[in-house]
């Protein structure tokens, strides 16, 4: 269905749900959907599970969520940063669950989701500590294991820019995991800086279609509600 | 499988008038496409349903080919060769459009974000199963194009027929004796003379125009 | 390796072998690189396995490729067109084999190749004569049947404009099959209308990225030549 | 598996100099990335490379996180918090780049794609396994990002390490101990003191700095 545009945060993140899987895009702080995670906190939902490229740096956006101990169980590739001192704290002290993906198969299994795909056989991590235990198969010559679609019931994502039908595009290496996520979750929730007229995104551009997204908070509009 | 189940609670007799023609059809199945859904239109007799898209409905088509928001189709100087719908016919693009590549058009479809298809068949069981790709005859050259992944992928797989063939035989079947096209998929099928909802106790008449209820059903059984 | 411009379609073609899996792009003429296949055509490889969502229609272009008898087998999902009696005469005298893949899964299975899938589990077709007899498993409570990648020793991909790195724009439904194509083939051979300068195409549009594309055929190039 | 294999026809030992520091390896680690390749470098002393390619050498640099094409680290006003690296540093386009999603980037890695990764390691073993993600240490928080996706993804994959860890211990052993990245991935190990070739009969050293290559295997192999 048509995806919904509003100026509140509050009411773009209002259906997040304890306990629910939350995909949050972003690498590092490109891309990542701030002004929701901010909503999300205020909004309150807990036990939740995360999957995101980080496990959140500083102690803003997913690592203010992690603060707030929001997140039973983290699912992502590179949790370890410089400034990622909030994850490692609750990490060390046995207050989160990590479970960690080689980056690619993180991508790819979300991409399965999204595209109805029930399993692949991926070559990445073959012999390693991260696919110990799983089904592998050798097929034309090489190893390969096992890999399942990995579902979100919210995807949070940082995009640049909508139009009314909720096509997205993005800004250079901001796109990132949003483009996946937005497939993968049975409810997309997009920050944009503004949402332009239908018309105003060249259709040969559009790097995620409208049929994706479900929310739209327009910052523009959050702006003019906050003033 | 069970039989085809008649709801008397349910269903609706329009019994002051004939079958539905082509254009009435196609008027009753866009009645039942919600206001804002990403809906696929199969090649033939399911086109005729954009036309009667309520303006203002909100209502995205999408085609195979790598297209969301296609309009009707392309005249005059509109036409171009690059713009075709998954019929190859030329067609327009409407503000809001998005062009993406045949995988990423498949993942869409296969990953169940389309609301609604709309597809033509030769034979629909009481299963749901759906047959429209392949009549199975000596010679026929078989070409199924993207229709196994419509009947497996929308949200709702509806289905625009004729009730029975040109030789009286049911097109609602217990089971499809052409080839399959995909298994227990079609939630609704629209026919000239009913309207068919599948569930999982069987296919419940809801609705039916210048036949009753119990004549259609005794056609479709007439062994009973 | 950075793709090569040339104005000369024998030259774009000069490294296509006999007994090659040829992948063609286009959905019926829209994308169809018909100056790469008449290249083709007259270059004279045979013995070829072609893919292509169709098996060509009227006189021209990949139909013309069939009545050269070039092509040994077609893979394709939809060959039967109210135009395609080149392929109709072909296959009903048992002149050419034929391999039919839903369109869906054909378009998978070469984003597979491209992307180093070993095999994915596909819902389409489950319960239908087109995957009889394959390996099918359910998961999730759904069925699935095994699909495996494929591969081509070369694509012809007809594309809109090319930059001198070989990024890619396409037009309208025209893009279709392309751009699976350039990832899944060892060699990458496209027709472009015009070849612009580094810079000549935002990168925040290209929809194939130039590290798929070996050879690039610059009509424009290639009318200047002819004249 | 075999022992490091020493090929004498084909060494070249350089005498007169000491061991290569950082930016002569990154040097030479350049000067072996073919023209017009497409490359990533990984985080950390691979960056450095990027400093070394020959300008009109026509390479072309991915980062995992959505790019081909990526320039230099951004400097000053070029800092852009949307245009990052894979260490997430702030880097600069150039033109002809092109952007992608993180599906797309790494269907790019995984499907072979890019001509070589330069990767750091803690170990490399003889049969070319690599060790680069993990300590395994207690504690230690474990974090693989791409790291597996390059190892088995890329044509060439190169690794850059000092050959002797601060306690003397040899990163190119016979089987790693550290919890593997890849299996068999590795084809070339540029060290401080020698540069060894990956090959299905073993590990050939290939040049050395400062050291012979009889020293390099006899320091490599001690228990011999």
């Amino acid at each position: 269905m048509r995806a919904q545009v509003t100026g509140d945060p509050a009411a773009a993140v209002a259906e997040v749900h304890d306990g629910d899987v939350v995909m949050i895009g972003g690498f590092g702080d490109a891309g990542m959907p701030v002004a929701l995670i901010d909503a999300l906190i205020a909004q309150g939902a807990t036990d939740l599970t995360v999957v995101c490229n980080n496990a959140g740096g500083g102690d803003h956006g997913l690592a203010a969520l992690l603060a707030a101990r929001r997140v039973r169980r983290i699912i992502c590739s590179y949790p370890r940063q410089v400034d990622s001192w909030v994850f490692d704290g609750l990490y060390r002290d046995g207050d989160i669950e990590l479970e960690l993906i080689p980056q690619g198969t993180l991508a790819e299994r979300m991409r399965a989701a999204g595209a109805g795909i029930g399993g692949f056989f991926c070559p990445t991590g073959v012999g390693t500590p991260l696919t110990e235990g799983r089904e592998v198969r050798e097929i034309d010559g090489r190893t390969y294991v096992l890999e399942l679609p990995l579902r979100g019931d919210v995807a949070l994502v940082g995009a640049h820019r909508a139009d009314r039908a909720g096509n997205l595009v993005y800004r250079k290496t901001a796109r990132n995991f949003g483009p996946v996520m937005a497939t993968a979750a049975e409810r997309t929730i997009v920050q944009v800086s503004e949402v332009v007229e239908l018309g105003g995104i060249d259709p040969e551009t559009v790097v995620t279609p409208g049929i994706y997204v479900d929310t739209i908070l327009d910052l523009s509009l959050a702006e003019a509600v906050a003033r | 499988m069970s039989r085809p189940r008649l709801d008397a609670s349910t269903v609706v007799e329009h019994l002051d008038r004939g079958p539905l023609d082509r254009v009435e059809l196609a008027r009753l199945v866009a009645r039942d496409i919600p206001d804002g859904a990403y809906v696929n239109l199969g090649i033939g007799q399911p086109t005729l349903v954009a036309d009667h898209l309520r303006p203002g409905s909100g209502v995205t088509l999408h085609t195979e080919n790598g297209m969301l928001g296609m309009g009707p189709e392309a005249r005059g100087d509109e036409v171009d060769p690059d713009l075709v719908n998954a019929g190859k016919i030329p067609v327009t693009e409407v503000p809001g459009a998005a062009y993406f590549h045949h995988a990423d058009s498949f993942a869409m479809m296969r990953g169940g974000h389309l609301d609604v298809c709309v597809l033509g068949a030769y034979q629909v069981s009481y299963a749901g199963d759906l047959a429209n790709w392949h009549t199975g005859r000596p010679g026929a050259i078989p070409a199924v194009g993207g229709a196994m992944d419509l009947a497996i992928g929308a949200k709702d797989v509806v289905v625009m027929m004729t009730l029975f063939g040109k030789d009286g035989a049911p097109k609602l079947v217990p089971a499809c004796t052409y080839p399959l096209t995909g298994v227990q998929c079609v939630s609704r099928v629209h026919t000239d003379v009913a309207t068919f909802h599948v569930t999982p106790a069987g296919v419940a008449v809801v609705e039916t125009f210048g036949m009753t209820a119990a004549e259609i059903l005794s056609r479709l059984t007439p062994g009973d």
